[in-house]
């Protein structure tokens, strides 16, 4: 798979809705690039846009409807 | 003719006049009130309700079902009710006890539906097939949480047919689960039933629309709009304390103004609701309140009294829930005592001495061997009674 | 979209589908009741992003729930939605559906609500084989009430009336299905996301009783008792156990001890729906009248 | 509405108010008995109250179905004491003799009561059972021997409801055999079974 730095800025990476997440940490424990940290009683923080892959397992595994994805 | 009663008269094609099991005749009535769903599970005596049911349905394009207990046979009626269609289940006490917590639901969730108990001697399994009318005040107070209720009594095969229908009516018109009260004696007899009955029986209710679920306009304040699950308006509906989106609510204020509601709508419209039928009006020294079978003893009696020398006025009661308060009490201003006689222990007798005590004696007459109260039972307690108690 | 036509922008949420699963809720009574990492949400989004994929309509889908905290998922959602009574969702759904076939009609249930004081609605639902799709959030315990042992709690598992260890095993709630007659049947886990949202999506679509359990955690109230503790060490915890059903056919019944077998188990194309088989009765019965 | 068929002459006929008990033991055809007889009534124009015993102590030992036949709505709908008491079994015979009325009527198989009760009432014997065999060589046509007996000798419904009652409400395929029984029951002459009242 190739991808061209052009195409990667249109990737879309997760969004994390304050409003709505309950800091449970579930979105890190399955991000396979383990690029997501959530710090105590904050909303989750991408590390490092870069390297997700937009593989939505955070979204996915969300139990509060607090990711969406989302285009840089 | 007439599509609320088709089935009636299909029944008389081939025949004047018509013998008809009181189960049967309630069967009718719902298929002419435009019951379409029907949900339920064998019990005696109720169980040829269900039997003509299934038979009947079908031919009218309604949907039978036969559940694995009464809980789930309710349960399904309300929510055949939340789609907009009329349903109705008929069981006996111990299914009627089963069903308790779903009529709260319906209550609650304002749900229109109807149940028929044709009760029979209790408690537990009691007596399966013989009359009673032990489940009245489980018909007001059995689910739990304040409640309003709409309570029928039927005491003969035409009552059976035309009470299912007012029930219909009622539940309908007030989005709530209406119960029939009948007994063993009721449901199972065999009476003569004619389309002049039937004749007589559509002047009373003519005017109904059982096609159509509508809310009268003076109501429009006190009653929550009809559910429409599959439609635009897909709502929520809930056992839960709720404001008008629907949704739960714990706000106390919103809390007692939805509960007032549910009781405004029934206690506001007792003059609409409460059914009854006054023999020898004003001419009594004494009074009869009866429903049910008991109904039946009491209007013999009234015959047999009069040739005894006892003036007696019959307050016979189609509904006994909401209580008709303005009808007991002005009774109770014009009589010496009210008997009532009843196949329980009083239970009915409670509720008319409450609202009659400032002004008149109200004595209990109960029986709870399996047996009916027979006329001369009336008559003979009257006689007992008559010149003990001071007129008001 | 011609430069969008390339192997990443498959990986993109697709371009053809405008909505998120916000389409399908009620997102101004957000943020929901249920504890930071229960499973339920995830279990719940799997449902809807099942919805999406088929385009449900929310006038044409009823979703009917009883009660206890996977119930409550009723409240959120923005379908003709019916928040019933204890244990009875099922029966709630029988009238729904025999009273109108065209609609879809999904049942939200846990494992107290569905395999307790709902066991027997659940079986004789599976038995009619009437088109619900039946969703079993199996969290094994009484989370709403405040951790009360469930028939899924398990032997030995620890709860609020189990505070000796629980002695009474647990229902293979699958095999019940199958047994008792549902047409389809699949167990996921709020692990395996996208798997459960596919079981979902299939079942809904199958015509017939389909009954999906979703394994999934309460970490408030099972597993504060049970080890492991956490949302995370238990999310963990369900992705060790699960096994799909493939592998889990050459392992002996000690290989499988604590395992949670996983993927569609059960599907039987031969047994007549039950609102199909009325309307063909409803036809038959017009016809002899005609004659 | 049409015009109610002309009334058998007899004695029940007259009355305004007729109570009517069948008594025998189950699988005798005695709750068949109540409904046809409620049916012809109803046919006669007549305001009709039919119960019986229902349950479990209707498919054991004994079993009865009563009537009510009146020219006014009925009020009580059970019965205050009898007219008319037909009996299948001796136990119905014993049990319920003592709430014949005076100038009521006992009618009972004799084949099956071999020591009737004493009573005032009219009272016929007649070996139903016998008579049926010899009718239509089945004992099942019994009961509707006896309900043509009954009407021939008290007229408590006109004969011409009462077969169209027996008709409406047999079995397929047997209205045949039970119009002979019923007819037989019928030319049944009272002076030849009446008992001597005690």
């Amino acid at each position: 798979m190739k991808s061209t730095p052009s195409k990667q800025r249109v990737r879309s990476t997760p969004r994390f809705d304050s409003a709505r997440c309950k800091n449970c940490g579930l979105c890190a424990c399955v991000c396979p690039v383990a690029s997501i940290e959530v710090p105590a009683s904050e909303v989750p923080i991408l590390l490092e846009p870069d390297k997700c892959t937009s593989c939505r397992s955070c979204e996915f595994i969300c139990p509060d409807f607090a990711v969406t994805m989302a285009k840089a | 003719m007439e599509l609320w009663y088709t089935h009636l008269m299909r029944e008389t094609i081939d025949q004047d006049s018509l013998l008809v099991q009181g189960n049967r005749a309630c069967a009718l009535g719902a298929l002419d009130a435009g019951v379409r769903f029907f949900a339920g599970y064998p019990i005696t005596p109720s169980s040829e309700i269900m039997e003509v049911m299934a038979r009947e349905l079908p031919a009218v394009g309604g949907v039978f079902m036969q559940m694995e207990d009464e809980i789930a046979s309710i349960c399904a009626c309300i929510g055949a009710s939340l789609t907009g269609e009329i349903s109705m289940t008929a069981t006996s006490g111990p299914g009627f006890s089963l069903m308790q917590e779903a009529i709260g639901y319906a209550i609650m969730a304002e749900a229109p539906t109807v149940i028929v108990n044709v009760m029979r001697m209790g408690p537990s399994t009691g007596r399966p097939t013989t009359p009673s009318q032990g489940d009245v005040m489980q018909a007001r107070w059995g689910t739990h949480g304040d409640h309003p209720a709409i309570v029928l009594a039927a005491s003969n095969v035409a009552d059976m047919y035309r009470l299912t229908i007012a029930a219909v009516r009622f539940a309908q018109r007030f989005r709530m689960p209406v119960i029939v009260l009948a007994d063993e004696i009721v449901g199972h007899m065999r009476e003569s039933f004619s389309p002049e009955i039937a004749g007589r029986y559509r002047l009373t209710s003519g005017d109904f629309d059982f096609t159509e679920t509508y809310i009268h306009p003076e109501m429009v304040r006190e009653v929550h709009p009809p559910h429409e699950l599959g439609t635009l308006i897909h709502p929520h509906v809930t056992g839960l304390i709720h404001d008008e989106t629907g949704f739960p609510t714990n706000d106390p204020k919103k809390s007692e103004q939805f509960l007032r509601e549910l009781h405004d709508k029934v206690v506001h419209h007792r003059g609409e609701l409460c059914l009854y039928d006054v023999k020898n009006v004003g001419k009594g020294r004494v009074a009869v309140v009866a429903y049910g079978s008991c109904a039946r003893s009491a209007r013999a009696a009234l015959k047999l009294a009069e040739q005894e020398g006892i003036p007696v006025e019959v307050l016979h009661l189609y509904t006994l829930f909401p209580l008709p308060v303005e009808i007991i009490q002005e009774l109770a201003r014009r009589v010496e005592f009210i008997l009532i006689p009843e196949l329980n222990l009083g239970q009915y007798a409670r509720e008319v001495r409450r609202l009659a005590e400032n002004w008149t004696t109200v004595v209990s007459m109960g029986r709870i061997d399996g047996n009916l109260i027979t006329p001369r039972d009336i008559v003979d307690r009257l006689a007992e009674l008559v010149g003990k108690y001071e007129s008001a | 979209m011609a430069e969008g036509e390339s192997s990443v922008a498959e990986q993109e949420p697709s371009v053809a589908e405008p909505r998120t699963i916000d389409h399908y809720l009620h997102t101004d009574r957000f943020p929901h009741i249920w504890c930071p990492g229960c499973g339920l949400g995830t279990v719940t989004a799997a449902f809807l992003r099942a919805a999406l994929e088929l385009g449900l309509e929310k006038d044409r889908t009823v979703v009917v729930a009883g009660i206890g905290c996977s119930s409550r998922a009723v409240g959120y959602l923005d379908f003709g939605t019916v928040h019933s009574i204890h244990g009875r969702a099922l029966a709630f759904a029988t009238g729904i559906k025999m009273a109108h076939p065209e609609f879809t009609v999904i049942v939200l249930t846990g494992d107290g609500d569905g395999a307790a004081i709902g066991g027997n609605h659940l079986i004789h639902a599976c038995r009619r084989n009437l088109d619900i799709t039946t969703i079993l959030f199996n969290n094994n315990t009484y989370g709403m009430t405040g951790g009360q042992a469930s028939p899924q709690t398990g032997m030995g598992g620890y709860a609020t009336t189990a505070p000796f260890g629980f002695d009474e095993p647990s229902f293979d709630l699958c095999r019940l299905a199958e047994a008792a007659g549902a047409t389809y049947v699949a167990r996921g886990t709020s692990y395996g996301v996208r798997q459960l949202q596919k079981l979902i999506r299939d079942g809904i679509t199958h015509p017939g009783f389909s009954f999906i359990e979703a394994v999934t955690q309460c970490p408030t109230e099972y597993g504060k008792r049970n080890p492991p503790k956490g949302p995370v060490q238990m999310l963990e915890n369900l992705k060790e156990k699960a096994i799909s059903r493939k592998k889990a056919e050459g392992m002996t019944p000690e290989e499988l001890e604590g395992r949670i077998v996983t993927g569609l188990l059960h599907r039987d194309e031969s047994v007549p729906e039950l609102t199909a088989s009325y309307a063909r009765m409803l036809e038959r019965i017009r016809k002899s009248a005609d004659e | 509405m049409s015009e109610a068929p002309a009334m058998t002459d007899g004695l029940l006929s007259s009355r305004p108010y007729v109570e009517v008990r069948f008594g025998g033991s189950g699988g005798q055809g005695v709750i068949l008995m109540g409904v046809i007889l409620a049916v012809a009534g109803t046919r006669d124009r007549r305001h009709v109250v039919q119960t019986q015993s229902y349950g479990p102590e209707a498919r054991g030992g004994y079993s009865r179905s009563d009537v009510v036949l009146a020219n006014a709505p009925i009020d009580y709908p059970q019965i205050q004491g009898l007219d008319l008491l037909v009996a299948l079994s001796a136990e119905a015979a014993r049990k319920y003799a003592g709430s014949l009325r005076r100038d009521g009527f006992f009618i009972f198989d004799s084949d099956e009561i071999t020591s009737p009760p004493p009573m005032d009432a009219n009272s016929y014997g007649i070996p139903f059972t016998r008579l049926a065999v010899e009718t239509t060589g089945r004992t099942q046509t019994t009961n509707i021997l006896a309900l043509g007996a009954v009407a021939g000798l008290t007229g408590v419904v006109s004969v011409a409801s009462l077969e169209k009652a027996v008709l409406s409400m047999v079995p397929k395929g047997t209205e045949e055999m039970n119009l002979n029984a019923l007819r037989r029951g019928l030319a049944l002459l009272p002076e030849e079974w009446k008992r001597p009242s005690i």
